[in-house]
């Protein structure tokens, strides 16, 4: 295992400045998130435009720095990406982690999936696997509109 | 593998019992265990020991790992669908109470109906006395021939709209009867009513297939299968599982906890409060992975001819009667002798070094049906040979030369 | 026997975690095996194997007997009264299950009041938490104070006449606040109010003496006691367990079953239902020996030594904040870095082969109370010694470098 | 252990042909005895004279060799003894089953103590001894005018 893969300078810098946090102005949708293992809490504001498109995203949270970084890092590459765009990111991400060791998506640029990928050193701590998806569980929670908050010990 | 030299892999049979060998005849109560489980269990309290779950330490993930590597290979050797069917309770009567209490929780009200039959060991009937004594409900026995076979006709007759649960035994502990499970679950089904099976029996010895059977709940011991002690599982339909209430609460079966509400775990976690047998169900995967090896098809065929060895031979003994006489008999058999009452046999064969059970093996409504106080009983595991079924009937013999029967 | 040295009696030392010695300091989770313990399980499986009880081969004979003197053992550990007034269980989890809910269903009802502590760990909580739901009790929270120490003024003014039952932890498994349970209990009984202790984490580090304590019920595990895990113990004043009704209903657990009812055994089988943790139990005494080798006196001595040079340490590193700092502490550390999540400080730690845990360790009661989500815990156990500290503060260290804290 | 102690011929003699056997005329004091480890069953039949001495004594039961001797023995023994001296006898038979290797008792002869310590063997086998001692504790009972059923499982 090996900790430099897993805190790289980009997740540290994310961790420790998240972008995008706070509610967004006029946000339309938006849903909880709770790692009851950690502690972990996200609460994601979402403004979808009328062409069901990401106008802008940001997010509340407290959590480690895995997690922060990975909601940091997701509003940067959602915006203005539809549901299944956003929907495409996400599995794209979630099958980087537990399988391959790439990032398979049409809607993300080479620069978007290095960012994504430094995520990858979660791969080897299998342990810190929901600290980096909870973020993203939200926030597909949220374009949904559910109500009851995401709790990654009821979701897989 | 030699079927017929695995009693070298069960490092207690190089013990001597009161200067002789052992002749280990009583499975049914709790069964040897072979040296790769003891070895499993020595080296994980030595190189690998924690506790699992929470803690995110190299240790504690290992262990977290392969805890669930047992529960994905009970999983697959009995069939189910899912890893979260598969719930670790301490012993099989655990789980019984398990599913009886959630389930009455929720289901059971006053004048409502719970059928068992008239074979079953006693853990799978006091738990739903409990009901009747706390909840107002009725429990039906369904009555079992003089062979030992339940009746189903009878049992089919006892459902009625108020019946809630049918609770059975799939193999009995006493008369060996293999109980046609599917058939009741069908008839079951066919009115609404769950099924519970009592399997601690017939994991051990005959092939268990909950997904082919249907029932919705069915109980077992690790320590039955040449696994540890401490270790019981349940497997539950997950509809079920999802639906009922948790049974004991603590650590590690919740979610989010306030003071004013708590959130319950996601399944398999909802019924597993507080630290587990960690050790021992990791290292019951090495029981699964023996009984594997052996392959149940030539597990059942072995046990099968050292049963039917047994059987000719002790029927030829004066005065020893064989108790129950099923369709379908696997290798646990109760046997009285005319003039010697079971207590004085287990005795006397034990200071022959052969281990056998008197009793009422927790099943004293068969023994109270049958007329009978109290029987002994040797039961066959994998490890038995016919040379051990030469020395019962020796030291039966010892039996009746010291009572002096004829 | 000298304490500096024990930690050659742990096997599991001799591992490297990731290429580095292990530093355990995650004993409040679960403490590691002495090899005393590890060889008695082995040996037990491998040359006397047998469950317990109604066999009365000679395997079983011994096996009981053995069974029992566990029991003698414990009894005398904990200088409780009477050999019945020890039940075993799984894990303390259960053990405080059985207690709620028995009592609960003889003595609770609609309006009634539970009062718990803000300290308590979630099998502390959670059992009571039943009674609420299924039988409308009110639970009360004694408030702890920014220390970490209970007030005994606020708790005694929580008691009413609807007071039925305080459940208190002994020693807090985050703070590792001593509480002072005499004192709890005296004021609990002039109310004719009894007393269930939480002793999960004070019986592998103090003194217990539940005679003196004069407590009704106390519960604790063995694995965190140096032994095995799938066995947990409830003393309970003996006229308790005579008039509590039964918990887990089967095998072992009665006395004369039949068809219209049930006579239950006397203590303690009362509350053991099928196969007991048979091998974990036995095995159990090797740790009480162990434990008794050491000297309980010897073993507090070491531990605080351990403790107040951590607490010296940990409180010389900058941003390190230590949670809690109660008048009685334990080896039980709490901490926080300011700009660090506990969860990132326990996977780097682990990086340098030193395991701790990171979360709320059961108890989000407490860790609301004092505004946090989580914090990182070391545990202190027998056989840590200053260079554990050191290496725990060297790695520390490293967490500050990689999120290059000042 | 030694079964030929255990299984002594006036053991195995008294158990096949047990005296006193049945109801007695004219009882005015009976109790019932259950061990519920092997089943074992037995019921008591006493009349005590005006002088509360025991007239005649009798038993009823099933169990194994060493319960129906032990209680055969039993009900030969104690005619004609008051209840403390039955007392008396009980705790001798049973410190010498649990403690000491004879009968210390003022009440029993030699003859009577050597039939009794016929069921000594007892000794080394303690998962048999409730065999033994059942029908005495049944007795006391009987004596006493107890109601409930005497239990092994409930006595010690
Ligand atoms: C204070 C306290 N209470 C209860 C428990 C529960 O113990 P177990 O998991 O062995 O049931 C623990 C340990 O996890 C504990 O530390
Ligand atoms: C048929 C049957 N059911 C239930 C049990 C209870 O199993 P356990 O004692 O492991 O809980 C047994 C074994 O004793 C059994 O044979």
């Amino acid at each position: 295992m090996d900790l430099k893969q897993l805190y790289q300078d980009i997740i540290l810098e994310h961790g420790k400045s998240p972008r995008n946090f706070g509610k967004c102005e006029g946000y339309n949708h938006d849903a909880k998130g709770y790692n009851p293992l950690c502690g972990d809490k996200v609460h994601v504001y979402l403004k979808l435009n009328s062409g069901k498109k990401v106008e802008s995203l940001t997010f509340e949270g407290e959590g480690c720095a895995i997690s922060l970084a990975s909601a940091s890092i997701m509003t940067e590459l959602v915006k203005g990406k539809s549901f299944d765009e956003t929907r495409d990111i996400m599995n794209a991400f979630l099958n980087m982690i537990k399988n391959t060791s790439e990032i398979r998506s049409n809607h993300l640029d080479e620069d978007q999936k290095t960012k994504l990928m430094s995520l990858s050193g979660v791969k080897q701590f299998p342990m810190r696997v929901k600290c980096a998806t909870l973020s993203w569980h939200t926030l597909v929670s949220a374009m949904k509109g559910k109500k009851e908050e995401i709790n990654t010990e009821v979701i897989d | 593998m030699n079927i017929e030299n695995i009693k070298s892999q069960f490092p207690i049979f190089s013990k001597k019992i009161n200067g002789k060998p052992l002749v280990y005849l009583d499975s049914s109560n709790s069964s040897q265990k072979p040296m790769c489980v003891i070895n499993k269990l020595n080296d994980f309290y030595k190189n690998e020991f924690s506790n699992i779950g929470r803690s995110i330490h190299s240790l504690a993930v290992n262990a977290t790992n392969k805890f669930e590597e047992t529960r994905e290979s009970i999983k697959n050797f009995i069939n189910a669908n899912f890893k979260e069917e598969i719930v670790f309770t301490k012993n099989a009567t655990e789980a019984i109470n398990l599913v009886a209490t959630t389930f009455g929780q929720q289901n059971i009200k006053e004048g409502d109906e719970i059928i068992i039959t008239e074979l079953e060991h006693h853990s799978n009937y006091v738990p739903w006395h409990f009901l009747r004594e706390t909840r107002g409900a009725i429990i039906k026995f369904a009555p079992i021939n003089e062979d030992g076979d339940v009746i189903i006709d009878e049992l089919k007759k006892l459902i009625t709209l108020k019946t809630k649960i049918i609770a059975v035994t799939h193999l009995s502990n006493v008369t060996g009867t293999i109980v046609p499970i599917k058939e009741i679950v069908e008839i079951a089904h066919k009115k609404n009513v769950p099924v519970l099976v009592d399997g601690c029996q017939a994991v051990p010895h005959i092939k268990v297939d909950v997904t082919d059977l249907d029932c919705d709940f069915y109980a077992f011991s690790a320590h039955k299968v040449y696994g540890p002690t401490g270790v019981g599982i349940l497997y539950a339909k997950k509809k079920w599982l999802e639906k009922l209430p948790p049974y004991i609460g603590g650590g590690a079966m919740i979610s989010e906890v306030k003071k004013d509400k708590i959130i319950y775990a996601k399944l398999p976690e909802k019924y597993e409060a507080g630290t587990m047998p960690t050790a021992e169900v990791i290292t019951f995967n090495e029981s699964i992975k023996f009984m594997e090896s052996i392959g149940i098809d030539n597990l059942m065929k072995h046990e099968k001819e050292i049963k039917n060895y047994a059987l000719e031979k002790l029927n030829k003994i004066n005065s020893v009667k064989i108790i129950g006489n099923p369709k379908n008999k696997a290798g646990v058999i109760a046997f009285t002798i005319k003039g010697i009452h079971p207590h004085d046999i287990a005795t006397i064969l034990d200071e022959d070094g052969v281990a056998i059970r008197a009793g009422h093996h927790c099943c004293q409504i068969f023994h109270e049906k049958m007329n009978l106080t109290a029987t002994a009983r040797a039961s066959i595991g994998v490890y038995n040979n016919k040379d051990d079924i030469d020395m019962l009937c020796k030291a039966i013999e010892n039996c009746r030369k010291i009572f002096d029967l004829k």
